[in-house]
């Protein structure tokens, strides 16, 4: 099966400083891919460069077989290639409603600005903010902000999502919510690439694991396998966490 | 074109390049810490200029021992015009921010027309001209580029060393941060325009000694600064240095080979190319929207 | 748009067009005056209210469209061809110069558009060859009347005003307009929801040039003489965005409302203070600024909703 | 029942139309560590800005040091003890290591060699910080950012340290190495009060907390009994 996404020897040099070395991955349609790693690992600088935000300094994206190494972020929305913002981007004096029929009316290729408006209404009733369609998106709590942005996402017809700490500030519970409606977005086929911190939002939804540290790929597997390398363990995830995470390997069940 | 001419014209380059830094620090320190787009600096410069002139032909007090009296007395007008005016308007956008300093402008410009007439005039001072082999530059262009030079470099030091210099930097850095250490983000404002207009006061009486004072120089005055602060980089004086030294070498080298409106020409030239290239400027920072 | 706003729009075109019967030359020129800086706040409403791009370049593209249309004139072309020049020419320019300068934001953009106006001043001052430099530039003569001539500019100017009027309802209304309102509120959140952030604001650019370059060729016909410092005139470049502020920005009928405003003021301090008249106008700039932050559109809203 | 260092009753306070404290007790006892915990959005770092003066309170009484500090501006609520480290640490950029560090005495107007001594400790607390004195801090990694950030708060000499997310955006063993600081500084008797994402380090690092829903205190106590108590387990620490 050819890879919806395929990298090849990716790099980005910023001023003097590797930021992504020489990263090849693929991944097939259809996998939830988890993408950890420390701070300034380098993360968002690839989820930047899949969807065009900077230009690679090396190496090649290819979507879907098609070289887009060096598209603008808005032929990668269109061509499927969502992303969300580690901060929440919304249109600060458009309504939530506003919002979302953005991402319909242009990425998701609505027929006219009332047929995005429709796909808009139904997806914030989806994502629980069906009574809030009508406040502008600036006074919505972070909780909400972040499910107006997965609605948005959702919005542009995405087969690519690449999800961006989309659950950073969020607590537990709230988090459990998340994760819920991530796994009804990855059960329509959409592939998901998880870029996050939270080991349990990762261990509950990703297929596979890849480990991203100082800017190149350290690891590449499934959960258990990644989370007990111990290259994986020093850089990233400390011991302490090991100990928490051999009791809650024990107690986590995955639908 | 031989060597001893292009010295010639690269210093004179240089001698006018430290006065352009020196009218830019004070509109980059405003534009830097405030976001505020200061359509009065050139005005300020004028003004300065005319009072150091008259200080001289009614008490004979010399232009260049007025520059700190009519430093501080701008110093004093800055203040109280940013405590009363521009602080209730200093989250605004730029449009508003910009048109309110450009409505001021054309106040100042009027009074400053009615109450001085538009004849230039100028203090010149008799100090001859330095010769190194066929390099000829004349006493006073040299004796006001050094006191450009030194009022930059006084400001430099005042930002980097001093404590206020660092609440300055802080509040141009994180309003909100800025005012968790203490810091009262108003009075900094206040203290940094009114900075900003010393500058000018400074500026302005230095100016007198060099180049006809006159209402009609405020305009250009105001590009050179905007030229300054984007070729060199916004809010640093490192940047305002870089930026008016490139500047007067790039109008002397243009003034030579093409003319005198061509040195104006390729000014703005120049700011448009490093806009685009490297908006930052030279050695600014980016990130200030 | 509201029927309120159709019939005040209305009211606002038929009373210009009138003035010719009701009043003398004199009334017939401050409603010319008060057409074209009309069309002028419209052309920014596009960059300036709708893209929430600061633009500073008015002046660039009438200076722009009052030498083509000049040039195109003293060619020996009929008037109607050098207005369309004019228009052509700015058009022209603003894609060229918007693939420059709208890639500047908020600060540096409104500086890179002032910047605009005055390489373009210096150039015609130093292009003696073909603008006649600093002494300016002769253009032919309308035939014709005195009422003729004030009645043909009246129109032609009050033409470009509607034509700008209507675009403006047709581009709010749909997919452009939208995108302007994201880039406007949020840039990079537009360009990840698929807008092509340079194309729409570089349109809302040349959108926002092509009647300032018309009304630039009519106005250098109807005063048949131009030179560069009053072709780019710094102050008219800020004048207008300070009309749509006067009158509300991001409304439709702000531009209009502002435009009228301050031509009206202008002509009543001109004839009274000639010698303070900059004096007063920047005091009134700086009034409205703070007694009247959302326009007289605004004042309206808040008058109706208390 | 001995005299709480900060006491506060009944906190409101809004962003513009949107209301974020609704009535908010909290005491915060001189030497302990006291957490905040709570869902985003529920007013926990809004409760830290009105405590340093960033948001004005819309109502309610505050009490610090035996003091009423009610309405008081930042200025007057750092001098009095209440250091505040934001959430993002927001380190000034161009400016050095140290610029940043003396910055948090700037209201102090301390003499060269106390500032020195402060220096001092604080590269004693955090080493990196020292061997790092003249980087920009903001080219430092998100971790030493943190450290640079507590130890500008540690500068202004408080009674009261405010930090808001210590762990957000940051690496679990990160988060661990910040935990064991703010353990020590406690130790050395500073009353610090701690916002947290994080339920687990919070209530690990912290000896009495609150849980905070929707602007108001709904649940409070010492920190082992409510990481047992199943109400808090099941809202916060999910279905574990």
């Amino acid at each position: 099966m050819t890879p919806l996404l395929e990298l090849r020897g990716l790099g980005k040099r910023f001023g003097g400083i590797d930021a992504v070395r020489d990263v090849s991955l693929s991944v097939a349609p259809g996998e939830v891919v988890g993408l950890i790693g420390p701070n300034g690992a380098g993360k968002t600088t690839l989820v930047n460069l899949i969807t065009g935000v900077h230009r690679a300094s090396r190496g090649a994206v290819i979507f879907d077989g098609q070289d887009v190494t060096r598209q603008w972020p808005h032929q990668a929305a269109r061509r499927g290639l969502a992303r969300t913002f580690q901060v929440v981007q919304p249109f600060p004096r458009m309504t939530a409603l506003e919002n979302v029929t953005a991402g319909a009316l242009f990425a998701g290729a609505a027929g006219s600005v009332a047929a995005a408006r429709r796909q808009a209404g139904a997806l914030l009733d989806r994502v629980g903010l069906g009574e809030e369609a009508h406040k502008p998106a600036a006074i919505l709590t972070l909780p909400s902000r972040k499910r107006l942005e997965l609605a948005k996402s959702l919005a542009m017809k995405p087969r690519l999502l690449l999800l961006d700490e989309v659950n950073a500030g969020l607590n537990s519970s709230e988090i459990d919510d998340a994760v819920a409606l991530i796994r009804s977005i990855a059960a329509e086929g959409v592939t998901l690439i998880l870029i996050e911190h939270l080991m349990k939002v990762v261990l509950s939804l990703a297929t596979r694991i890849v480990v991203l540290h100082q800017g190149a790929l350290i690891a590449d597997g499934t959960p258990a396998e990644v989370t007990a390398d111990p290259r994986v363990v020093e850089a990233y995830l400390g011991a302490k966490f090991a100990q928490r995470q051999a009791k809650a390997l024990v107690g986590v069940e995955r639908a | 074109m031989d060597a001893a001419l292009l010295v010639q014209v690269v210093l004179n380059g240089i001698l006018l390049g430290a006065l352009y830094a020196c009218i830019a620090a004070g509109f980059s320190l405003v534009w830097g810490v405030l976001n505020v787009i200061n359509m009065l600096h050139g005005s300020l410069i004028i003004l300065a200029g005319y009072l150091a002139c008259s200080l001289w032909t009614e008490w004979q007090v010399h232009p260049l021992a007025a520059m700190l009296p009519v430093g501080l007395l701008l110093f004093l007008a800055g203040t109280a015009l940013q405590v009363l005016l521009i602080n209730r308007v200093v989250d605004r956008p730029v449009l508003t921010t910009l048109t309110l300093t450009f409505g001021l402008d054309m106040v100042l410009y009027n009074a400053m027309n009615a109450a001085f007439e538009a004849t230039p005039r100028r203090v010149t001072l008799e100090l001859g001209r330095l010769t190194l082999g066929e390099v000829v530059l004349p006493w006073d262009r040299i004796v006001a580029m050094l006191l450009a030079l030194a009022l930059t470099g006084l400001l430099y030091g005042v930002l980097r060393a001093s404590r206020l210099g660092r609440a300055i930097v802080a509040v141009r850095m994180d309003r909100e941060a800025a005012s968790l250490m203490g810091i009262r983000v108003a009075r900094i404002y206040a203290l940094t325009f009114g900075l900003g207009a010393f500058m000018a006061g400074v500026c302005g009486a230095l100016l007198a000694v060099v180049y006809p004072i006159t209402t009609n120089a405020t305009g250009q005055l105001l590009g050179k600064a905007f030229i300054v602060c984007v070729v060199g980089g916004l809010g640093t004086v490192p940047g305002a240095l870089a930026g008016g030294l490139a500047l007067g070498v790039t109008e002397s080298l243009g003034g030579h080979f093409l003319g005198p409106q061509a040195a104006a020409l390729l000014g703005f030239g120049l700011m448009l190319v490093l806009l685009v290239v490297r908006p930052t400027g030279l050695l600014g920072r980016k990130g200030y929207e | 748009m509201s029927p309120s706003n159709a019939t005040a729009l209305l009211v606002w075109i038929l009373a210009l067009a009138a003035t010719p019967l009701l009043g003398d030359n004199y009334v017939v020129k401050i409603a010319t005056f008060v057409a074209f800086y009309a069309a002028l706040a419209l052309s920014w409403n596009f960059i300036g209210g709708m893209a929430g791009y600061p633009s500073f370049a008015t002046a660039a593209f009438v200076g722009l469209g009052s030498y083509a249309g000049a040039l195109v004139q003293n060619a020996g072309a009929p008037l109607a061809v050098g207005w369309l020049a004019g228009a052509l020419a700015s058009g022209l320019a603003a894609v060229a110069l918007g693939a420059v300068v709208l890639r500047l934001r908020g600060h540096y953009f409104a500086i890179g558009s002032i910047a605009l106006v005055e390489v373009l001043s210096l150039t015609a001052s130093w292009w003696s060859g073909l603008t006649g430099g600093g002494e300016g530039l002769n253009v032919a003569f309308l035939p014709g009347g005195p009422d003729t001539i004030a009645r043909v500019f009246l129109y032609v100017m009050l033409a470009i005003a509607i034509l700008a009027l209507g675009t403006t309802v047709v581009v709010m209304r749909g997919r452009l307009g939208f995108a302007l309102r994201c880039i406007s509120q949020n840039e990079d959140a537009a360009e990840m929801v698929g807008i092509p952030t340079t194309r729409c604001k570089i349109i809302a650019f040349v959108l926002s040039a092509i009647p300032c370059g018309a009304a630039g060729a009519a106005y250098a016909s109807w005063v048949a003489y131009i030179a560069p410092a009053d072709a780019f005139s710094i102050l008219l470049t800020v004048k207008v965005p300070v009309m749509v502020m006067l009158g509300g920005a991001g409304t439709l009928i702000g531009p209009v409302l502002g435009a009228t405003a301050l031509v009206l003021l202008e002509e009543t301090v001109w004839a009274r203070f000639l010698d303070l008249h900059q004096a007063i106008l920047g005091g009134v700039i700086v009034a409205l600024i703070f007694f009247l932050p959302g326009g007289l559109v605004g004042l309206a809203r808040r008058g109706r909703s208390t | 029942m001995p005299e709480a260092l900060l006491e506060v009753a009944g906190l409101t306070a809004a962003y513009g139309p949107v209301q974020v404290l609704w009535g908010l007790d909290l005491r915060v006892m001189p030497g302990a560590v006291t957490a905040v915990v709570g869902s985003n959005g529920a007013g926990k770092s809004s409760l830290l800005k009105v405590l340093s003066g960033l948001l004005p309170a819309t109502g309610g009484r505050m009490r610090f040091a035996g003091r009423d500090v009610t309405g008081a501006g930042s200025e007057t609520l750092l001098a009095a003890g209440i250091a505040h480290v934001p959430e993002g640490r927001r380190l000034f950029r161009g400016l050095s290591v140290q610029d940043n560090l003396l910055l948090g005495a700037y209201l102090r107007r301390a003499g060269r060699y106390e500032l020195r001594r402060d220096l001092d400790r604080v590269f004693s607390l955090f080493p990196i910080l020292g061997q790092r004195r003249r980087q920009d801090a903001t080219t430092l990694s998100g971790g030493e950012q943190q450290m640079c950030a507590i130890g500008r708060g540690l500068m202004a000499r408080p009674q009261l340290l405010m930090v808001d997310e210590l762990s957000l955006g940051l690496a679990p063993r990160a988060v661990d190495l910040l935990a064991d600081a703010l353990r020590s500084i406690s130790n050395e008797g500073l009353t610090i009060l701690l916002v947290e994402q994080d339920v687990l380090t919070a209530l690990d690092l912290s000896s009495e907390a609150y849980v905070v829903e929707t602007g108001r205190v709904v649940a409070s106590g010492r920190s082992e009994l409510l990481a047992d108590d199943p109400r808090i387990r099941a809202a916060y620490l999910g279905r574990e």
